[in-house]
């Protein structure tokens, strides 16, 4: 039988994910046992071009991890698209939009002022913003063209499977890869990772949500044994799928909410939202108002890996007239 | 006895009653249901041609000539009971203003004390920035009713004896650009 | 999904067809995916256009149907019926609200036929994702409870006990009566109110199937309809019930005697620390009131009383306790309270003498009250000017914006019964007369001929010029600033929800209106049920009533509670939130949510499991789940946003 | 404690007495008040009365001479309500809050009169300084003294730190001062000051009910928080008692002069004879330092 044909990678995203994947140690042996890596920019030398001049299917899977945030991201998208039998948007930032996604908080316009005009580092000529194509002497240069919106992968191609996480915890990558090595692939579609919510794998102690303050972490000694959300810090378990072994509870940490939403819920953020909201113990709106205010930022924090990919999308856009 | 008044309804002018529910005080008056509790928290309503519930009825028919020649609007003490008893929380001192504000500006009842006072007092502040109390009053009373000055002389002899006359003008520093200002928003109208 | 939807459109006479083309959206709907017809008609919910939709139903074979009508509050349960007629699912039905959404609230015909045909666009988009589902029956427990003793809970606790089932009446107060107990004579026919309550009083008492509890209270109320489980707190009253005969020595030996200000002669009268409430009290038995009693309070008092007692019923050493009962209907008949005008300075209550409320002139008019039923000043003397002021609290924005009912009508009967019993003059401040009852506006006739004096003008302001009270206020009539010296000024005050209302909607699960009385089902078409099926409203608990209509929504209450009884089931709403348990986490978000307190936790499976009985529906848990794993039956997440987006969704 | 001070015209006119009392305890208190630079009439009434712009504009103008999300104090009651009056009138109407930012902004003035809280004196005293503070500083309880505590209307109408009928800010002060404060019904009665000079009748008519309750409760001085109505009840008795025929004879002192007799200041340094009806027979109730 001859080796399944593997590639990897990465578009708008920090790389851990590339990094995620050696994590599994040794288990990467198993891997290359079975598979024949054929484009890994960040492990193997093939280049665009050897994958442009593959034939169709010619890869058995893909593993995309990056949001799509310029041309070129969507360019490489298609074209692997094209080649692979089976897409898999892998890591948050494939799946849902991930923290690149914040930026659809802004337009391109606001963050080419902040980036190249506003920032504190910005020396010399401000200003000048990138340009896709520039003239210079020498001939036509370009660069890719920077998009308004950061997509999903599945915004731009189909996708067959998910694996969420950022990056994907090691068991959750060692299920992907084991499923794609034996070939024994769940139905098209699945997020590969748990079905119930975080709260099911956290071993914290849920008694009653109540809370009368919002923390953040560090203004508050965490009692180890309970539920963080139940000690007035955001923890975003309640409306984010398991699978990732409630590492950052355990560590003490909540949940940012890096899985995603689950199979049942439609908006990961606005899940979020009338949690929190109905947890809050007061009838007085004043004294809600306060509460809630004590959330320095309630759209980063309850969107922070799933805002393409939620229903909202993006920040609404001036009405252009 | 000649009999009932009657309103002949083109004499009425509806856009009167519109234009005061644009205006401080008017946004609630389609909502009063007559009760008169306002004037009877009034401390000078009986002393009014038209007491405050009357006008509001007068407005709601569109009485305009009626209303900004009355006296009662300037009778107001601007003590606020009514506003705080409303049933239907109508800011009826507001609109006693409102009312007043565009008497003054259309010229209705000119003579009569309360705009004289109003005026007097608005010019004095308009020129100095400040209030000399006594200087006012003599302003004013030669204005209406020069001969009450020798009644008011006795008072006035008391108030200096207590030294709570100050013959010493009083005024502000800046007053071209005060003055500019003033101008600026009177000639903006209501 | 393939489905055969009909849609009906209705005309509803003009009320929908004059403002909104039905036509036009019966032809776009037939346009539309899934629908195979599409219709208008006159009257959708007449026999004729029942039978249209259960015609087609059978000839085009429909799977769903929607109708574009009226509110479904109204007539959903009419067309439910239709399909259940024609062999469909009565949930495979989806109304689209055409005439209150549109016709009623536009005039632009254009826009409203838009938003009509949006509104049934997204009515066709749901309802192919609707699920037959059943209603459910449950047997019924025979016993009521009655919360509240007054004339509302006596009139239907007597109903339901003479149609041969079984009552628990409780009441807070040692004794039953309520307010009407204190009053003297009531409108229109000034019949005593002691001589037409005490006899159904009494009938209370003898009453085999009511069991009574007085000096009780209603902590928890658990349970669904048919089968509430109901906790009471029967709190001490130290004397032994079926020692006591109510003959009044340990009243005559208290130590306390005339010490303490008596609620039932609304202080104006006072009392013992036990005491018999008033001598037609039922039960007629003696009570030992806590917060006085110096044994009771401080260990320390010869305890004349105990002496005083041949029948040895005093017992200081009673606790309370709580009952449990098991009932299939409540009714809830807790009354009201009257507004307290001494929040208002401007009326003088509290700062001067004869000042008084309505409920206070009540007593003292009454023959068994503090003056012997002569109308006296707080010196002994005649009043000779009497003023009495309407609306103290009501129709007012800073107090009660509501109209309290019955205040015209009991100031026509003070004046009168100042009329009869002094030479004085009476004045009466009114904003508008409100005499609207049978025989009301007779009685007010009646009065004006007495020679009262209607004077059109809120009283504003009471005070005392030259050592004389004086009621200021506009004739607004005359158009004239009047004070009005007069002896004696009855604040006819408002009549204001109980102010432990909102506890008792707690324990009930019953909502309250802005007022701060508690919500009826439909204020025209139920206004004795509330949204918690089984519980009924009755009296002033309600909103404000007199008499008449107090006894009415009594009986009516009852007959709601009867109707289950007699049939021993009920049907339920099927629509009701479930959990999924391979998905729920076990985060306990959803746990305080629940206002019916369906929601319980499973320690062993660590997920949620919601009571359906008990579930009403709500959805409010299902908004809240962060995980998505419970469920609104009929109101599913897929349903509702195909709804949407068929109503944004463009032409 | 420092607070920006707005005094008003009268305080440099025919409330002498007050500017001085208010100086004599803030020194005794250790408060300082800095009077806003150039500060020009509240407009009164009258402002109001002609055009309600011009009234926003005036009061507006002292508003924003105090620095962003600082208090401002006032003394006189119709000043506090004129200034307080800014900023419930801009929330209000938006668009007259946009006009008038924008007359000010072509002369240079920026500032958000929102961001200044407007106070009156006596909340001051009772807030910020405390009844504690001030019952350390007594040193003459007014023990022997009956007073009437009178408000006015515009200390608490149409908006305010108290009741709008029944305020009791005044009371506790006086009661702090060791004061009878007697129950006085009509203490936020109109004092008729804003008819005064147009229809004199009416305003005799509201000074006199207002005389003629301190009179029924006994009051030895009707205590005031305001030099409008420290003018009304103290200057027209005369004429009250001329059109009534009445003979009242009672002392209208200012609270300020109350808490300086409990601290034992010198009647001359609090302008204690300066009033009207005179004042000085109250003195002979203060007790006597040991």
């Amino acid at each position: 039988m001859s080796k399944l044909k593997l590639a990897v990678y990465w578009t708008a995203a920090c790389g851990g994910c590339d990094v995620a994947i050696l994590d599994i140690n040794e288990r990467i042996l198993q891997v290359d046992e079975a598979a024949e890596i054929v484009f890994w920019p960040l492990a193997a030398d093939p280049k665009y071009d050897d994958v442009k001049n593959m034939p169709d299917d010619a890869i058995d899977v893909c593993l995309l991890h990056g949001a799509i945030r310029n041309s070129e991201n969507e360019e490489m998208a298609r074209v692997l698209r094209q080649k692979s039998k089976v897409m898999i948007a892998f890591g948050s930032c494939s799946a849902f939009g991930g923290i690149p996604g914040l930026a659809n908080f802004f337009d391109k316009k606001e963050i080419f002022e902040r980036v190249y005009r506003e920032s504190e580092s910005t020396a010399g000529k401000a200003g000048v913003y990138p340009s896709p194509a520039v003239i210079v002497p020498e001939g036509e240069l370009t660069i890719p063209e920077f998009y308004d919106t950061v997509l999903t992968l599945d915004q731009v191609v189909e996708v067959d499977y998910y694996v969420p996480g950022c990056p994907p915890a090691v068991d959750t990558i060692w299920t992907a890869l084991e499923a794609i090595i034996t070939g024994e692939l769940p139905l098209r579609g699945t997020v590969i990772a748990g079905v119930k919510t975080l709260c099911d794998e956290c071993s914290r102690k849920k008694e009653e949500k109540k809370i009368t303050e919002i923390k953040r972490p560090m203004e508050v000694e965490i009692d180890p044994e309970r539920c963080l959300l139940e000690q007035g810090i955001v923890c975003c378990g309640p409306a984010t799928r398991g699978g990732c072994g409630a590492r950052c509870t355990s560590a003490n940490m909540p949940c940012r909410g890096c899985y995603g939403p689950t199979d049942h819920s439609i908006d990961q953020g606005a899940k979020l939202v009338s949690a929190i909201a109905s947890i809050i113990d007061s009838k007085d709106p004043e004294e809600i108002k306060k509460i809630t205010h004590l959330l320095s930022d309630p759209a980063g924090t309850f969107y922070r890996f799933s805002l393409p990919g939620s229903m909202l999308r993006r920040k609404r856009k001036e009405d252009v007239s | 006895m000649e009999g009932m008044p009657v309103i002949k309804e083109r004499n009425l002018h509806p856009q009167f009653y519109r234009r005061v529910k644009m205006l401080p005080g008017g946004e609630k008056i389609e909502a009063c249901i007559q009760c008169g509790t306002c004037s009877g928290s009034c401390p000078s309503s009986h002393t009014m041609d038209y007491t405050p519930r009357k006008l509001i009825a007068m407005i709601r028919a569109g009485m305009e000539e009626e209303v900004l020649k009355s006296k009662a609007i300037w009778m107001c003490a601007s003590c606020y009971s009514c506003k705080a008893r409303c049933p239907r929380g109508i800011a009826i001192t507001d609109l006693m203003y409102t009312l007043k504000n565009i008497a003054m500006a259309s010229g209705c009842g000119h003579k009569l004390a309360g705009p004289v006072f109003y005026g007097t007092f608005n010019r004095m502040v308009e020129k100095e920035g400040r209030i000399n109390e006594g200087k006012f009053i003599v302003t004013f009373t030669l204005k209406t009713d020069p001969f009450k000055i020798i009644g008011m002389a006795p008072l006035g002899m008391k108030m200096l004896a207590k030294r709570r006359l100050p013959l010493k003008a009083t005024a502000i520093k800046n007053k071209e650009e005060f003055r500019k200002i003033l101008a600026r928003i009177r000639e903006a109208g209501i | 999904m393939a489905e055969n939807i009909g849609v009906y459109v209705c005309h509803c006479g003009s009320n929908i067809a004059a403002v909104v083309d039905c036509e036009k959206i019966a032809q776009a709907a037939s346009e539309w995916d899934n629908v195979v017809i599409a219709r208008d008609y006159k009257y959708m919910c007449s026999d004729p256009g029942q039978n249209l939709i259960k015609k087609d139903i059978e000839e085009y074979g429909l799977t769903r149907v929607v109708v574009a009508s009226c509110s479904p509050r109204m007539h959903e349960p009419t067309f439910r019926k239709t399909l259940e007629e024609a062999g469909l699912n009565g949930y495979l039905l989806e109304m689209a609200n055409i005439r209150e959404h549109c016709s009623w609230v536009s005039k632009d015909k254009e826009a409203a036929t838009e938003k009509a045909i949006a509104l049934t666009r997204g009515a066709v988009r749901r309802v192919v994702l609707h699920q037959p589902i059943k209603e459910r029956e449950v047997p019924v427990n025979k016993a009521t409870l009655v919360v509240g003793g007054g004339i509302a809970g006596i009139q239907a606790a007597l109903q339901i006990a003479n149609a041969g089932y079984p009552v628990y009446l409780v009441e807070k107060k040692p004794s039953i009566g309520g307010h009407m107990a204190q009053f003297d004579k009531t409108f229109p026919t000034l019949d005593c109110a002691a001589c037409i309550l005490t006899p159904k009083m009494v009938d209370v008492d003898r009453n085999q199937n009511i069991k009574l509890f007085t000096c009780s209270e209603v902590v928890e109320v658990d349970g669904y309809v048919g089968n509430f489980k109901v906790k009471v707190r029967k709190k001490p009253r130290y004397v032994d019930e079926e020692a006591c005969t109510g003959c009044g020595d340990c009243e005559s030996a208290c130590v306390m005697k005339n010490r303490i200000p008596s609620e039932f002669e609304v202080g104006l009268g006072k009392r013992s620390a036990v005491y018999i409430p008033f001598p037609q009290a039922v039960p007629l038995k003696a009570a030992v009131d806590e917060e006085n009693c110096l044994y009771l309070k401080k260990g320390k008092c010869k305890q004349s009383c105990v002496d005083a007692c041949q029948r040895e019923a005093i017992d200081f050493e009673q606790r309370e306790e709580i009952v449990e009962l098991e009932v299939g209907a409540i009714i809830l008949a807790t009354g009201f309270e009257i507004f307290d005008p001494s929040v208002g300075p401007q009326w003088g209550y509290g700062i001067y003498d004869n000042v008084i409320t309505g409920l206070q002139f009540e007593r003292i008019t009454n023959a068994s009250g503090p003056t012997g039923g002569k109308v006296l000043l707080k010196d002994g003397s005649e009043p000779k000017k009497v003023a009495i002021l309407h609306c103290i609290g009501s129709r007012d924005e800073n107090y009660n914006k509501y109209c309290s009912r019955v205040c015209c009508m009991s100031s026509v009967k003070f004046a009168h019964l100042v009329k009869e019993k002094t030479d004085a003059e009476v004045y009466e401040f009114y904003i508008d007369m409100r005499t609207f009852g049978k025989q009301y506006e007779e009685f007010y006739n009646r009065v004006q001929e007495e020679g009262v004096h209607f004077i059109r003008g809120k009283g504003a302001e009471v005070t005392e010029i030259g050592g004389e009270l004086t009621v200021r206020a506009e004739d607004s009539l005359l158009g004239v600033y009047r004070e009005i010296p007069v002896d004696l000024v009855i604040l006819n005050t408002a009549l204001v929800p109980c102010s432990d209302s909102e506890k008792v909607s707690q324990i009930f699960g019953v909502s309250r209106a802005e007022s701060g009385f508690f919500l009826e089902s439909h204020i025209k078409l139920d206004p004795i049920s509330t949204t918690n099926q089984g519980i009924y409203l009755a009296g002033c608990c309600q909103s404000p009533k007199d008499i008449p209509d107090t006894v009415a929504q009594g009986s009516a209450a009852a007959a709601g509670a009867l109707a289950a009884i007699a049939t021993g089931k009920v049907t339920t709403s099927p629509i009701s939130a479930s959990v999924n348990e391979d998905i729920c986490s076990g985060c306990k978000t959803c746990l305080n949510m629940c206002a019916y307190k369906a929601i319980t936790f499973d320690e062993n499976k660590k997920v949620a499991e919601i009571n359906e009985a008990v579930c009403k529906g709500c959805g409010t848990c299902a908004a809240t789940c962060p995980s998505g794993a419970i469920t609104n039956s009929h109101f599913t997440t897929e349903q509702i946003f195909a709804q949407i987006e068929g109503v944004c969704e463009n032409g | 404690m420092n607070f920006n001070y707005y005094p008003g015209c009268s305080l440099h006119g025919a409330a002498a007495d007050y500017r001085m009392s208010i100086n004599a305890i803030c020194r005794r208190l250790k408060m300082d008040l800095t009077e806003i630079e150039d500060w020009n009439c509240c407009g009164a009434t009258a402002a109001s009365s002609e055009n309600y712009k011009m009234a926003l504009v005036l009061a507006a103008l002292n508003l924003v001479k105090c620095e962003n999300e600082s208090e401002l104090v006032v003394a006189c009651n119709a000043c506090y309500q004129r200034l307080l009056n800014v900023n419930s009138k801009f929330k209000k109407y938006p668009a007259i809050k946009e006009e008038i930012t924008a007359v000010l902004a072509e002369f240079g003035i920026s500032g958000d009169p929102e961001k200044i809280k407007v106070r009156h004196l006596l909340e001051i005293f009772l807030e910020e300084v405390g009844l504690e503070k001030i019952k350390s500083n007594i040193v003459k309880p007014l023990s022997e003294l009956r007073l009437i505590p009178y408000y006015g209307c515009m200390l608490v109408r149409p908006e305010g730190f108290d009741d709008p009928e029944q305020p009791t800010a005044l009371d506790e002060l006086l009661t702090a001062l060791g004061a009878q404060v007697l129950p006085f019904y009509r203490k936020t009665r109109c004092c008729g000051n804003a008819v005064m000079s147009t229809n004199e009748k009416t305003a005799l008519k509201m000074i006199k009910e207002i005389l003629e309750e301190a009179h029924f409760r006994g009051g030895q001085a009707i205590v005031v928080t305001c030099p409008v109505c420290q003018l009304n009840l103290d200057a027209y008795q005369d004429k009250v008692n001329k059109e009534f025929g009445t003979s009242y004879n009672i002392p209208v002192l200012y609270f300020t002069q109350a808490m300086g007799l409990a601290f034992g200041i010198g009647p001359n340094k609090l302008g204690f004879d300066r009033g009207i009806v005179p004042r000085e027979d109250l003195l002979k109730l203060i007790p006597k330092i040991e």
